[in-house]
């Protein structure tokens, strides 16, 4: 059945299949059971958890499925790409954090020089270091180019000075890249640049955001007088801007391949609803509920249609225009849909979220990851944006 | 056609919303979840001094017999504060179901419970019956002194802060036949009863039971042995639409704070609420609370009707404030952006509440399957 | 059941009971049968019925419901009002044409002369005269406010130039109120003023606009060099703006009642799925038809909710904000869908729309009153426009 | 993974959008349609002299063998320009059927059907069954020089234009058994074969048959007695597809002119295209059209795989193109205001076609139902 194997084996040729056979044994073998009702709920890991995944990718050789070999990527066609998403999808297992991987790496081996990269690509790829983004700021979310982080040349340093908002993980990460203004004077995108932190710098300190599924992923990064090197700039001083919009294309990009996890959600809602007991038997067997669970497989097919397309264009060389903000869109909607009918199957079981008192909640998977699917319609450009980005950039209007 | 409030009512309006400002603002509720402190005892026994849980007990007990549209004037302040109190036992199932008690506990229990030192709820579910409060396969068997029940309920209200539970177990028939059904009062701690309380994402504390041969006197009756269907639902009824009222004052109070926030967030050199998207979402938002206010009030005066189609308007009711509170939660969230998914602020609490609401009793589906089954009946 | 009784039941007073059985045995004895069918599916009768429908509520006493007694109206309250709007709807009556009776007679009986009143006012009543409505233009659709034909003193005339969009049932009106530009300077909604004209004045021509029901409903109107007498210009020149707005904001008021019909809908579409077949019994039978027809039914009741509070309050002296446009929006997305789902439900009937060659569709009601349903969120200010009324004077936003 | 067109596709797509552009223009085709002109002759004689009639017949018959996805070239631009033309009869009914046909006319009517002077469709339904093919309460009795048709047909698409008509008709079982279906190929002069002629909102010219003891030679027989089901099933799936090429191109052509008009029509002085919630409604449109085009290949790939899933796919296909495309239909309507609603434009064509796409071989419902059910199985 569909859900049940990749669409793929539509048109795949020997060698593609091959791959496939290669990549699933993997996956079977290696994805650790304690993992996998988290990763269906669309729940991340644990930092410790992310590491260790990182370090077995990266022992395989798979450490960095879209970079070139150069770097240490694997340099794996969209085709293959597209098969190890599926496939890890298939059997539960996580995806790989992405602020080093797939966010500053690639700025890294693309702006940055000789040093920077041989500092810092490799211990992305071991997963030595855990990157953190300095980005938003408490007035500017959506609207970035608002930032108000300075950042003032002293001698061979910049000294920073500022406030940084939504920066996940900086409690466990030990560097952080971080956009400053570097030049106070002239229009708002220009005068940007982007600097390369160290967490254990002296001035900078943390403030623990709790999010709405009573989890502590995010937090505000205070930045008091922080001397950086300017060894640390990334490119030219100013062009900050450009490499951020590079970036944040990159970001809405990881969606497509988390995309192909939709399914894991389906499962684990599928699942659920042939568990749970109605008066007049299983949940799934009802025809209502079973209609709705249809209502959204066929979506998340269209919108693995989208995806398969954009990974062939992508190998034929071609842009795939806005396709990526639209996978952004639909695929935070129809996370948002599933987790909610998920938790919907569950009936009363979904009123236990956690122990009496003030205590941790007992893992509950799928109300978590439905209050998690919440802010996927929020971060890297709230779909508002990404509608107005859209809009712009290729309806004309 | 009349859809305003008494003067009474709008004094009683007056004085929920003055207690919220006092007691209950946001900073003290998260302080008080924070701590893991649900049900506040002192709180509580204010509220009974000020009369709220005396309101709907029946005259005759020494309450005011006050109407359905009555709690739905506490609900809303309910809703719109995010209390934490035990409600909907003290001021439905208790006033409902205690006066047809078989013993002589009744008037002393009903007592307690307008003074709030009782708090008795309602068993509405068990593990194979989802929201069907007919599928009932707990038993009930006699003894010499009485019933002894044995099974599992999957469900009660603010189970974990209750002193009394209402089972409904089955003194005879099977699966979900209606008839059959008794209710039986039992005490938190009575020998074979295991209360597992649970905190919700609310933060409000139920509870499932497992009872495990427990003995009831024959004055534990609640109703007729084997008519306790009737009661139930009619009790549940009244639970329902109470909650609907504690959906409108929560929904609409997350919509008030997010128009706020169109206001007075800026991006992009301007008011977020100056642009056209967002300014048609919060005009979705306000026509969404109008249905959801409508629906409550037609509900509301339903449940003591005798129209025929009163368990469909109360279905039909059920299904759309689901629907229309989760939508406006769900905006309300995306409308604040990050902050909205913060713990810091309301609104995210108030979709988790909401949530809660849609489930308790059944959700939108399953209301609209009921509609749909009263329609074809 | 619900949708077969009103919710008025639950608590009328014996008056009004009394009241609500004297308006249901007119409505079972006096509607002809051949109306009923094409009122379900949501169409407007034909001219002439409509005609004929407004004489026998005249002679009933019961022309103008909405209208004081003084000026020949009911002086019914908004509880009757809404007890004679559910009875029609439950005995498929249909309603009273709009323009003349509820759009600019309260104009000319709020804002006109003595004079004025005693012309028009009976012939609305006695449906002696046919009122169109002369605002939308080419360029002026939801921007009304743009509106380009003029009007130039000349005597004891006006000279009127220009050309009218979108002015429904032209074809059989002998009478037209009009908004056109007096003082071409200043404000754009300034220098508006409300004419009436007569259709045979020299100077004015029709064009037959045909819509995508394949009915011819609506026109063009081109004024040419028309010459109307001065006598007929409403209240003050220069002020037709704020006569305009009162009349749109009565127009949304109409909806109101019009929302009461949405049951006749929904019993014409429960009607369908039961004569459906499939292979498995009646399509009504199945439950996914069934569960959506339930939904759709519970969000009727919600806005008829709306209407009665709506109702209450205009009893009691309140203003009920922007519920008017709020219940425009709900009632058109609503008639929408009910219609489609109707159709849906005929299945391949759906696809006998009309005989072959050019001839007139055979009486497709349905598919007529799914295809008519487009325009309820276009005409009277687009759903767009509502919107933006509702955020501007509602929300303050 | 591979979605691009081959060099003979592409010269196809070009040829087609050439023929719209000098035959089919809008003004054209409201011309014929309001001449009440369904099929016009010469241009069907043109099209087929372009080899377009002849693209999918077999090699052996003097076709090209052409794919699927070279049908979907085709129909894209069939949907783009609202084409009138018999196209799924001819290139995929014909195709797929006569081949099959046990008597001697074969390589004749292969011919004709390439030449555009026989056409062929498929009576798919009847009035009690809805949408299930499999529903065949036609029967079909052994006469000594074949076979004795009597029965309901409700639709059969462009049957009014038919020369021909391949009628499912029970040889043995009952009710809905797929074994027993037996395809018969009825002329439409054949004595007791009444065909009820009638015009969809889309101006394409369909039939309901009555057969009151049509008399067919052993012959008529396409594919094997009883075992007509699955050929039909595949001829209906190499329908939807063809019909889901036919509604992206039909969408994406109301989309671009919307977003046309959102560039040109100005009001509150300037272009409308400049405020918010449109363009997000127009961003909404384009994924919609993203989704359908993603399905329709999707299903296009499937039509003629072996994959297992393949029903599932073309029936998600379905389901979603039947969505999408009557989102943006009706949403092309809205944004170009009064005209959108005029017949003067192609705008509401596009919708009331896009309908009569959903519609045909089973809605979305319909095909969500399907889906589910082939999930389960």
């Amino acid at each position: 059945m569909l859900f049940d194997r990749t669409l793929m084996d539509l048109d795949l040729d020997p060698a593609d299949r091959a791959f496939r056979d290669e990549v699933r044994a993997f996956f079977t073998e290696n994805t650790p059971d304690a993992f996998k009702a988290r990763v269906r709920a669309g729940m991340r890991l644990e930092p410790h958890e992310f590491v260790a995944w990182q370090k077995l990718l990266h022992a395989r050789g798979w450490g960095a499925p879209s970079w070139p070999k150069e770097y240490g990527g694997t340099g794996w066609t969209p085709t293959q790409l597209y098969i190890f998403e599926s496939e890890a999808s298939l059997a539960d297992a996580p995806v790989q954090y992405h602020q080093g991987l797939e966010l500053i790496g690639p700025i890294i081996f693309t702006f940055g020089n000789a040093e920077q990269k041989a500092r810092y690509l490799p211990r992305i790829l071991s997963s030595d270091d855990w990157w953190c983004q300095g980005y938003s700021e408490p007035n500017a979310g959506s609207d970035l180019a608002s930032l108000s982080t300075r950042a003032v040349r002293d001698g061979d340093c910049y000294v920073v000075d500022g406030q940084k908002m939504w920066t996940s993980y900086a409690q466990v990460a030990n560097r952080m890249f971080c956009l400053v203004r570097t030049d106070p004077e002239g229009r708002k995108q220009a005068g940007i640049s982007l600097l390369l932190l160290d967490i254990d710098m002296p001035g900078v300190s943390i403030r623990p955001i709790i999010t709405m599924d009573e989890i502590h992923h995010t937090n505000e990064v205070f930045l008091d007088n922080v001397r950086v090197p300017a060894a640390n700039l990334i490119g030219e001083e100013g062009q900050g801007w450009g490499y951020g919009k590079v970036l944040l294309d990159r970001e809405r990009g990881v969606t497509a391949a988390t995309t192909m996890r939709l399914r894991q959600q389906l499962r684990g809602a599928r699942a659920a609803a042939a568990q749970a007991r109605t008066s007049q038997g299983a949940l799934l067997d009802d025809p209502v509920t079973a209609d709705r669970l249809a209502q959204l497989e066929i979506e998340v097919i269209a919108l693995e249609g989208m995806v398969m397309r954009t990974m062939a264009e992508a190998a034929s060389g071609k842009d795939s225009g806005p396709r990526a903000s639209m996978i952004k869109v639909r695929w935070s909607e129809l996370l948002q849909e599933v987790t909610e009918f998920w938790v919907e199957t569950m009936g009363y079981d979904a009123a236990a979220f956690g122990p009496i008192g003030n205590g941790a909640p007992t893992e509950p998977w799928p109300m978590m990851g439905m209050l998690y699917s919440r802010v996927t319609s929020i971060y890297g450009g709230a779909n508002e944006i990404q509608r107005n980005i859209i809009a712009r950039r290729a309806l004309g209007l | 056609m009349n859809f305003e409030l008494t003067d009474e009512q709008r004094l009683l309006q007056d004085s929920v919303q003055r207690f919220a400002r006092d007691h209950y603002d946001f900073s003290a509720w998260r302080a008080r979840t924070g701590r893991g402190v649900g049900f506040d005892r002192g709180l509580w026994k204010q509220m009974a001094d000020l009369g709220w849980l005396s309101l709907t007990a029946p005259e005759e007990d020494g309450g005011l017999g006050g109407s359905p549209v009555d709690t739905m004037v506490i609900m809303e302040g309910v809703g719109r504060a995010l209390m934490l109190e035990p409600f909907v036992a003290s001021t439905v199932f208790a006033p409902t179901l205690l006066p047809r008690l078989a013993g002589s506990e009744r008037t002393e229990l009903i007592a307690a419970a307008m003074a709030g030192t009782a708090v008795v709820t309602l068993a509405d579910a068990e593990p194979d019956g989802r929201f069907d409060l007919a599928a009932v396969s707990t038993r009930a068997e006699r003894t010499a002194a009485g019933f002894r029940l044995t099974g599992e309920k999957s469900h009660a209200l603010d189970g974990a802060e209750a002193d009394w539970f209402v089972v409904p177990a089955r003194t005879s028939g099977e699966g979900a036949e209606e008839a059959g059904i008794t209710l039986f009062l039992v005490a938190r701690d009575a020998p074979g009863l295991a209360v597992h309380a649970i905190r919700a994402m609310d933060h409000r504390r139920n509870a499932s039971l497992s009872l495990d041969g427990v003995e009831v006197s024959a004055g534990a009756v609640i109703g007729e042995v084997g008519q306790g269907f009737g009661l139930a639902r009619h009790a549940v009824d009244l639970a329902i639409v109470a909650r609907l009222a504690e959906a409108v004052g929560a929904m609409e109070a997350a919509y008030e704070q997010t128009l706020q926030h169109l206001k007075t967030r800026k991006q992009f050199g301007q008011a977020i609420g100056s642009f056209q998207a967002l300014q048609h979402r919060a005009v979705d938002m306000a026509i969404a609370c109008e249905e959801a206010r409508s629906m409550t009030y037609l509900a509301t005066i339903a449940v003591s009707s005798s129209d025929p189609a009163r368990r469909q308007t109360i279905a039909a009711a059920k299904a759309r404030v689901g629907q229309t509170s989760l939508y406006v939660a769900r905006q309300a969230v995306q409308l604040h952006g990050g902050m909205g998914f913060s713990d810091e602020l309301a609104i995210g609490h108030y979709l988790k509440r909401l949530v809660m609401i849609d489930l308790a009793f059944g959700n939108a589906a399953e209301h609209r399957r009921q509609f749909a089954a009263a329609r074809a009946a």
